[in-house]
């Protein structure tokens, strides 16, 4: 990576061609987002939350989001958050697990034997994100970074984020490190800066390139196996750490999700 | 000229107040390590012997990716030594190369032992005319062959980068595709042919 | 009995928006399946819009209409409170009714 | 998909208001036209006779798709009583992509995702007055991801 000052001097200024791509692709997301099936997944996703389930024949309805509990208006913005009862940093995907052991009464092998879903059935987990960030959207986003354990994950989640491994030697900044860097046609937001914000504000999304409703937990998931990485454990420090890292970066954008993408 | 000092001015102010490094020292390194071994787990062929870093990632990590100039050196010239040229000619089959690539397979977890490996080169880099969907975290390479010619030094030069771009340049951010077993011999003289052979479309 | 679609319907002005959601996975017979088997072709092929129990559109459609189809339409003549009753037949005979009331 | 609540009632009130009319003959698929592996054949086969190209039908689709899979396009014909929108994608497979008929109620408008298996011309033909007309719109089809 060339020293700083260089890509300074240089200011080289991306040839015309890519240029008038980024707006039509801009155009084409644009377009993808209105008209979307990312709906189908809110209305599924709201059924489940009511749905009694578990030994304890219990819904999702008194789980505490962190705005009290049954709150689900504007709870997904304030996340990830530190919550006492766990003494730990959740995300949104961490919380509903805790709620499904601790209100229902699942074990986790059997409410995790399932989280990321396909083309045909939606997973659970997928189908309550969509309902519940849904809740949040015009909502400026607001990770928690006050609490101590709160400023211990970001700071966890930073050097996740910078820290080359693996065959390829990649690190998330190999390729969200700098700005105006494309994978393809893909273009690549630096997340470790507040353009983190426009993401963090769409994730969960419908990929139509899949034709899923696809989680947080799964976006860091699959990054990781296009870095060549081991798999990461879902739910765990590390994933809420990134998720923490990447959301209080992109703080006060306006939640938009679940988004619609390529 | 106003505008040009105005750049110079933030540049050195950059340069003096060095931003505070990612990682204080070695033990900070193997603590990251350590919640990465704890938090992950092995799938496919994507095992847990990939959370061991080697000398080259420590060094990147350490230094944000700018270690210091003898330490480079000798850790350039380790893994150059590292490399093995095959003897005679190094171009095989452009067509190949074109395939390899294109393809972003290769080293995921849900790559099978059956799938071909590809080189992932169009994710990076622009490669020839026709193909518009490049990207541009490295250089362009379009021409590679009709600028830099097929002497004999030229497709030692393309091996070796594609073999181990860290042989060149230690914390480029090019994957080192045959010292991880990523690419074999064979595959990577094929894309040394898709970028030096005139009749590969990346000279056309 | 497939899955109900979502259909919003909103006045504006004399012109009545018409957005139709529809679940179905609109199958090619070029997919393959996880076990790598690949899935028959199977999607809507018909879709019939009316307003007030009189047909206003009838549309033939091919398995190139994107997954969970999405269609927009434009009614003209209609007012808030009309019925609106959208019904799709697939290739393989299954249907689906639903309806709204314009708002 | 488990059950969509808010639908499924409004679907189960109208079963039960005995509002739901027995499905009329819907327009029958045309299976030839459909079947057929070029736009020329689809297009005969949907007995469409040549057309002059037109400014009134407007396509509005993006130039660049970033996946096939889902691409959004928007059609709206301006020509005085148009009675029906074919949408034909050259490069598919099957080309003929869709065909609407508009009645009394309906504007000749319609918005669709379809799909695209590579970049390709998307040929709209619109029948007014007896007569066709066409216009055509460029959509690149690019890939996304890291093609993993």
């Amino acid at each position: 990576m060339r020293p700083f000052f260089l890509i300074l001097l240089l200011l080289a200024v991306p040839p015309a061609f890519a240029q008038d791509s980024k707006k039509e692709i801009e155009r084409y997301q644009r377009m993808i987002a209105d008209s979307s099936p990312a709906e189908l997944y809110e209305l599924a996703g709201e059924a489940a939350w009511k749905k009694p389930q578990g030994p304890n024949k219990v819904s999702l309805e008194r789980c505490d989001l962190g705005l009290g509990a049954g709150v689900v208006k504007g709870a997904y913005a304030q996340l990830p958050r530190y919550f006492k009862d766990a003494d730990r940093v959740m995300d949104l995907e961490t919380r509903l697990l805790h709620c499904m052991l601790t209100l229902q009464g699942r074990s986790r092998e059997e409410a995790t034997k399932r989280v990321y879903g396909n083309e045909d059935v939606a997973s659970e987990m997928e189908n309550l994100a969509a309902y519940i960030v849904g809740e949040s959207r015009g909502a400026p986003m607001a990770a928690g970074d006050t609490h101590p354990k709160e400023k211990a994950a970001y700071a966890l989640g930073k050097k996740l984020f910078f820290y080359r491994a693996g065959p390829w030697d990649f690190s998330c900044a190999s390729c969200h490190g700098e700005k105006d860097k494309r994978i393809r046609m893909q273009d690549l937001p630096v997340l470790s800066s507040a353009a983190a914000g426009p993401s963090v504000a769409t994730w969960p999304a419908y990929r139509v390139s899949s034709s899923q409703m696809k989680t947080m937990q799964w976006r860091l998931n699959d990054c990781y196996r296009q870095m060549r990485m081991p798999e990461p454990d879902f739910a765990s420090d590390a994933t809420i750490a990134l998720a923490l890292y990447l959301t209080v970066n992109g703080k006060g954008e306006p939640y938009r999700g679940p988004g619609t993408k390529r | 000229m106003k505008r040009v000092l105005f750049i110079i001015a933030i540049v050195l102010g950059a340069c003096s107040s060095t931003p505070q490094r990612h990682f204080t020292d070695e033990n900070d390194l193997r603590e990251v390590q350590a919640v990465l071994k704890r938090d992950f787990h092995a799938r496919g062929s994507a095992t847990m012997a990939r959370m061991e870093s080697d000398a080259v990632q420590r060094a990147c990590n350490l230094y944000d990716n700018a270690p210091p100039e003898e330490l480079s050196k000798k850790l350039e010239a380790e893994q150059m030594a590292a490399i093995k040229f095959p003897d005679g000619s190094l171009m095989g089959d452009w067509k190949r190369g074109e395939t390899i690539a294109q393809s972003g397979r290769g080293m995921q977890w849900n790559d099978g032992p059956k799938d071909v490996a590809g080189g992932s080169c169009y994710n990076c880099h622009q490669l020839a005319l026709k193909e518009p969907s490049y990207g541009n975290i490295g250089p362009s390479l379009l021409g590679f062959g009709k600028l830099r010619g097929t002497s004999p030094e030229m497709q030692k030069y393309a091996y070796g980068r594609v073999y181990n771009s860290k042989a060149y340049s230690l914390c480029s951010q090019m994957p080192r595709l045959g010292h991880s077993g990523t690419l074999s011999e064979q595959q990577i003289k094929d894309v040394v042919a898709y970028l030096l052979d005139p009749q590969s479309p990346v000279n056309q | 009995m497939a899955e109900p679609m979502k259909i919003r319907a909103v006045q504006k002005g004399d012109v009545t928006d018409v957005r139709v959601l529809m679940v179905h996975p609109m199958e090619t017979g070029q997919r393959k399946d996880t076990s790598g088997n690949i899935v028959p072709t199977h999607f809507i092929q018909e879709v019939s819009v009316r307003l007030n129990g009189k047909s206003v559109l009838e549309g033939q459609i091919s398995q190139a209409v994107s997954r969970n189809p999405v269609f927009s339409f434009r009614l003209k003549g209609a007012k808030v409170g009309d019925k609106i009753d959208i019904a799709w037949l697939d290739s393989k005979g299954e249907r689906s009714q639903s309806d709204a009331v314009i708002a | 998909m488990n059950s969509l609540r808010r639908s499924t009632l409004q679907f189960a009130a109208a079963l039960t208001a005995g509002l739901l009319l027995p499905l009329r003959a819907l327009a029958a698929w045309n299976k030839d036209a459909f079947g057929a592996k070029t736009a020329a054949d689809a297009l005969k086969g949907l007995g469409v006779g040549a057309s002059a190209e037109s400014k009134d039908i407007v396509i509005d689709a993006p130039q660049i798709a970033e996946n096939g899979a889902v691409v959004p396009i928007e059609i709206t014909s301006n020509l005085t009583n148009t009675k029906s929108i074919v949408v034909v994608i050259e490069k598919n497979p099957f080309p003929l992509t869709a065909k609407f008929d508009f009645g009394e109620g309906a504007l000749p408008y319609v918005k669709v995702n379809v799909k695209m298996g590579e970049s390709s011309f998307v040929r709209v033909l619109a029948e007014a007055g007896g007569k066709f007309y066409s216009a055509s719109k460029e959509v690149k089809v690019t890939i996304g991801g890291c093609g993993g």
